[in-house]
């Protein structure tokens, strides 16, 4: 078994490469890597095709810097922090985003469909709405973007039920996913707890993957208990140790969301100028990852740590 | 003490789409009015009732409100914590087995006469004037599984034609669903907004006014409308007992994470 | 929630029947439903079509008590023990069974697609093989049998990858599933530990589900660590306290397979009137699960308990 | 002292099936022999390899010797208990992804020259003169994954034309998986008997002797072999050190479930 622990920085120079086809794990303001996202930023990393699950600040920012060739998108938002997410709507407002919309059940079974193997997937969603009737992304302009399908989806036959017109949709190729997980050892094996989202699924399907961890624990400790990991080590291109990795998002059993940073991101986010400002005070000012978190400092990352038997930082101070 | 009398509109919405849930249903909930309704009903009307969210969380109780669908709160002490895709071949194999348990509440932008409902962008889709999330699991949800509809009641929403369908409804009448490709037999059941409920009707799967709130009218829900709205089957729901009132404001949403004590209660 | 515990007796009464579309849960020799299989025996339902995953004796036993009408198969043995089921070759050997193979890799992903709900599963498999050269049911005898679909497989294009042909599996429709898990709530929530198998997805997919379980716990218990449960209430018909209910076969963290026993079955499986001599004392001379444990005998039983820190029955009483 | 010279045509069997793995490659094992070759090659010839099953098993390291691809003894202190729809996927991405990293070994009832296999019947599939299981999870595995062949070296064994294709080699020659849909880049490389091992010609693809062992001889394996087969590449291969056949012996299979020692030593 290999090595694979490196650096926030190496990871990300080594394993995530301009005009990607990257997808995220976690879900909107749950356990998104948001630490390996900062750095992508910081990179200067770009192009991307987006295969956004349900998104929230991670690709916001990402659109708000123009780093994203493509956005394949069902939903982006903090959600009930803000109800869109600023930069995907101005940019999308503006017509500087080149976007597809699908519903959040297509991408996520195009995802699983991707982990599969699967040469392309029938679903019996979207008919009858927008979802099918607009393209965002129209045929044209889809044959002059490499790594994107000449189709956003195809309508095919039931060969087993005759008559009946269902949805085909391609299966994404990804070249680059990053998941944040609880536990990970150096060779790759990754527990994951609490929902796992789409996690397994893209750190399957992606060529390369970048594991970010709560805690880095020994190859032959995560083998004690296996009905608790999710993830082999074959399936893993780097291993980074990286405490409140998905700050200011949940992870399960560890910490809740930080709703102040949230609002405050949500806030900045409504206009170019301060999104900018923003990102300077939070990305592009501080070198690393132990930076930042020296910045949110250590009470207030304290105050979020989930609440034994709760799951979330509940306030049980003043119970009877 | 505080007055429990005094219920806003807001309230009232919660508590009748706490009432769209039949005891034994599995509730599909987001956060915001549609949970607030949910744990009214589980509450109240519908004790075995069950709550599940898009993200996979299945049977859920949250203690504290949660604010996502991927919700720490959601999770702790939830029945199974399933990846999406689980959820969506649940809801799926609901309508394949031909089950009826599901109950579903969406929301949206805009609704037009039959249901169908835009939760995308105001304007053109390739040059919207206002662009808002898109579908997030409204869908899915609204092709397999019935739904209740949750909107604020306004002319500029209430529209003839919308600008797209997130989560296609009634399309545009009987048989719409069907020649589309979408199930026949499922379908949005009603529409709770700040000023009523609307329900469907059975032949021409047109909306109409099926009830008003004792603070409104027909006539304020067919000015709200922008288009024609038929009133005459209207009835007066009753207004809420203030324990509900009280549940809602000290037990259930105690934060008004969603739903706004009057000024005058707050201020007390 | 409603409680949904019943007996073994009342719950094979009442939510298998003759002429289902049926799978069961478990692997060869890991997890197999034993219990629910002997009272399906004993209750003499029939005509069933066998959506059997890697099956051994259970589907072998009711295939030589001539209960299966279609018999959709990957592999049957008790693998370890048997090199091939002997009353599943038998009669195939003898032209009494209706059978049809696919490859494992396709079963399993016809009954994760029909969890999924997907309307027909396109892969890339069996291609270039007898899987798709012959056809074990034709479609004649297919458009007879009313459960099963008019084809075994349809290529299709990849309308994705223009010039690609890949093989088009039918969605099985399952009318009836069971499987044994190590605990399992009133309502039907389920603890599965260890490789759950297809045992979420056939409890996802098929209109009526069994769960037999080594512990019951109460439904508030079962909700205590959501990290450890896979099935929750809504996808269980029933729920039925069987200790021991995988015997002769595995199950992870509690027993190892009566290899003694398998081997037993293996050996009077291989002619018809050994074969009917084992199922009269081992089935049809018992009433029920409970004089079936007598009869294997407590101290038997207690010897395959497995070996805490090992997952299975491991003799360490040599260690130095 | 107990005696490790007198190695059997069995032990050599596994031994050559064990230097088939490359380090750091992962090898689809199942059990029997293909396992001990395994275990040999991870403790000796490529420490850095590691076993999946295709059960879901990933990772594995069994202490005792489990006797199916879902015993529990695989389980215990695996890397992930995958379901197997998971390691389907995984198979198929190796493909997708263009990683080498797969090795495979699967055994048979029949062979052709082109290393197709046959594991599902004798005579016609209809009306079989002798029924096996069937594919389990050959087929997936000879579809996406380079393939070690392990089949006992008997004339009625290796056949011009086998009775059904249970898992494709290389079809009928060069181009032959390609133009059936079957990803060309992939296929049989070696197939391992109790005589010794075969390859194929890179250009036909068609199988030939590469090496026997010091206990059998070319003429052996024409003999044995129902087709022509070319045999003037091989090699005769070295004999096991004896501390090879001791860890086989006494720590790998002590239970003899997979290679019996021979008489005269085990009456010892």
């Amino acid at each position: 078994m290999s090595n694979k622990v490196c650096t926030l920085q190496e990871a990300i120079a080594k394993y995530v490469e301009d005009g990607d086809v990257i997808s995220f794990g976690g879900f909107t303001t749950n356990k998104k890597p948001h630490a390996a996202v900062r750095e992508i930023l910081r990179q200067g990393k770009k192009d991307f095709i987006a295969i956004a699950g349900p998104a929230g600040m991670d690709w916001d920012a990402l659109i708000g810097e123009n780093r994203v060739k493509a956005y394949i998108n069902c939903y982006t938002a903090d959600s009930g922090v803000t109800n869109v997410s600023r930069r995907f709507r101005s940019k999308i407002e503006k017509g500087e985003l080149i976007y597809e919309d699908y519903s959040q059940d297509a991408i996520m079974l195009m995802l699983h469909a991707a982990s599969l193997g699967l040469p392309f997937l029938p679903v019996r969603l979207m008919m009858g709405s927008g979802l099918v009737d607009e393209w965002g992304i129209s045929k044209e302009v889809r044959k002059t973007i490499e790594k994107l399908p000449d189709d956003k989806f195809v309508y095919v036959d039931n060969p087993f039920n005759p008559g009946e017109k269902v949805v085909a949709l391609p299966v994404p190729k990804l070249d680059a996913a990053v998941i944040h997980v609880q536990k990970a050892s150096p060779d790759g094996t990754c527990i994951i707890l609490g929902d796992e989202f789409h996690d397994v699924d893209i750190a399957v399907a992606a060529k390369r993957v970048i594991v970010t961890c709560e805690e880095l624990v020994s190859n032959e400790e995560i083998r004690k208990d296996p009905t608790q990991t999710r993830i082999p080590c074959f399936c893993v291109s780097a291993v980074v140790h990286v405490p409140y990795g998905a700050h200011p998002t949940q992870c399960y059993d560890y910490y809740d969301y930080d709703n102040a940073f949230l609002k405050a991101y949500g806030a900045a986010s409504k206009t170019e100028e301060d999104f900018k400002a923003f990102l300077d005070e939070w990305v592009y000012g501080l070198k690393s990852h132990e930076e930042y978190l020296d910045k949110v400092g250590a009470s207030r990352l304290t105050k979020l740590k989930v609440t034994p038997g709760f799951g979330y930082a509940a306030d049980v101070s003043k119970e009877d | 003490m505080a007055d429990y009398t005094n219920y806003t509109n807001k309230e009232m919405q919660a508590i009748t789409l706490a009432k769209c849930i039949h005891d034994g249903q599995i509730a599909i909930v987001g956060t915001g009015l549609p949970l607030i309704g949910a744990s009214v009903a589980k509450r109240l009307f519908a004790p075995k009732c069950n709550l599940i969210v898009e993200s996979g969380l299945m049977d859920c109780a949250p203690i504290e409100v949660p604010r996502s669908v991927g919700d720490l709160r959601f999770m702790a002490h939830c029945g199974v914590q399933w990846p999406n895709v689980r959820f969506i071949g649940f809801e799926a194999n609901e309508w394949l087995h031909d089950n009826e348990r599901l109950i579903a509440f969406i929301g949206g932008a805009q609704i037009d006469p039959y249901g169908n409902v835009n939760s995308t962008c105001i304007g053109d889709y390739h040059n919207p004037k206002t662009r808002f999330t898109g579908s997030g699991g409204a869908n899915g949800i609204a092709t397999f599984a019935n739904t209740i509809i949750m909107i604020q009641h306004e002319k500029r929403r209430f529209m003839q034609k919308i600008d797209y369908v997130t989560s296609p409804g009634w399309i545009d009448g009987p048989g719409g669903r069907e020649k589309l490709g979408l199930p026949g037999n499922r379908g949005p059941q009603a529409v709770v907004t700040d000023l009523g409920i609307l329900k469907f009707d059975e032949t021409t799967k047109r909306m109409y006014l099926a009830g008003y709130y004792e603070t409104t009218s027909p006539e304020e829900v067919q000015e709200n409308t922008g288009f024609e709205i038929d009133v005459t089957r209207a009835e007066k729901l009753a207004p809420p007992d203030p324990e509900v009132i009280r549940m809602i404001r000290e037990e259930i949403d105690p934060g008004q994470a969603f739903i706004k004590v009057p000024v005058e209660e707050s201020a007390k």
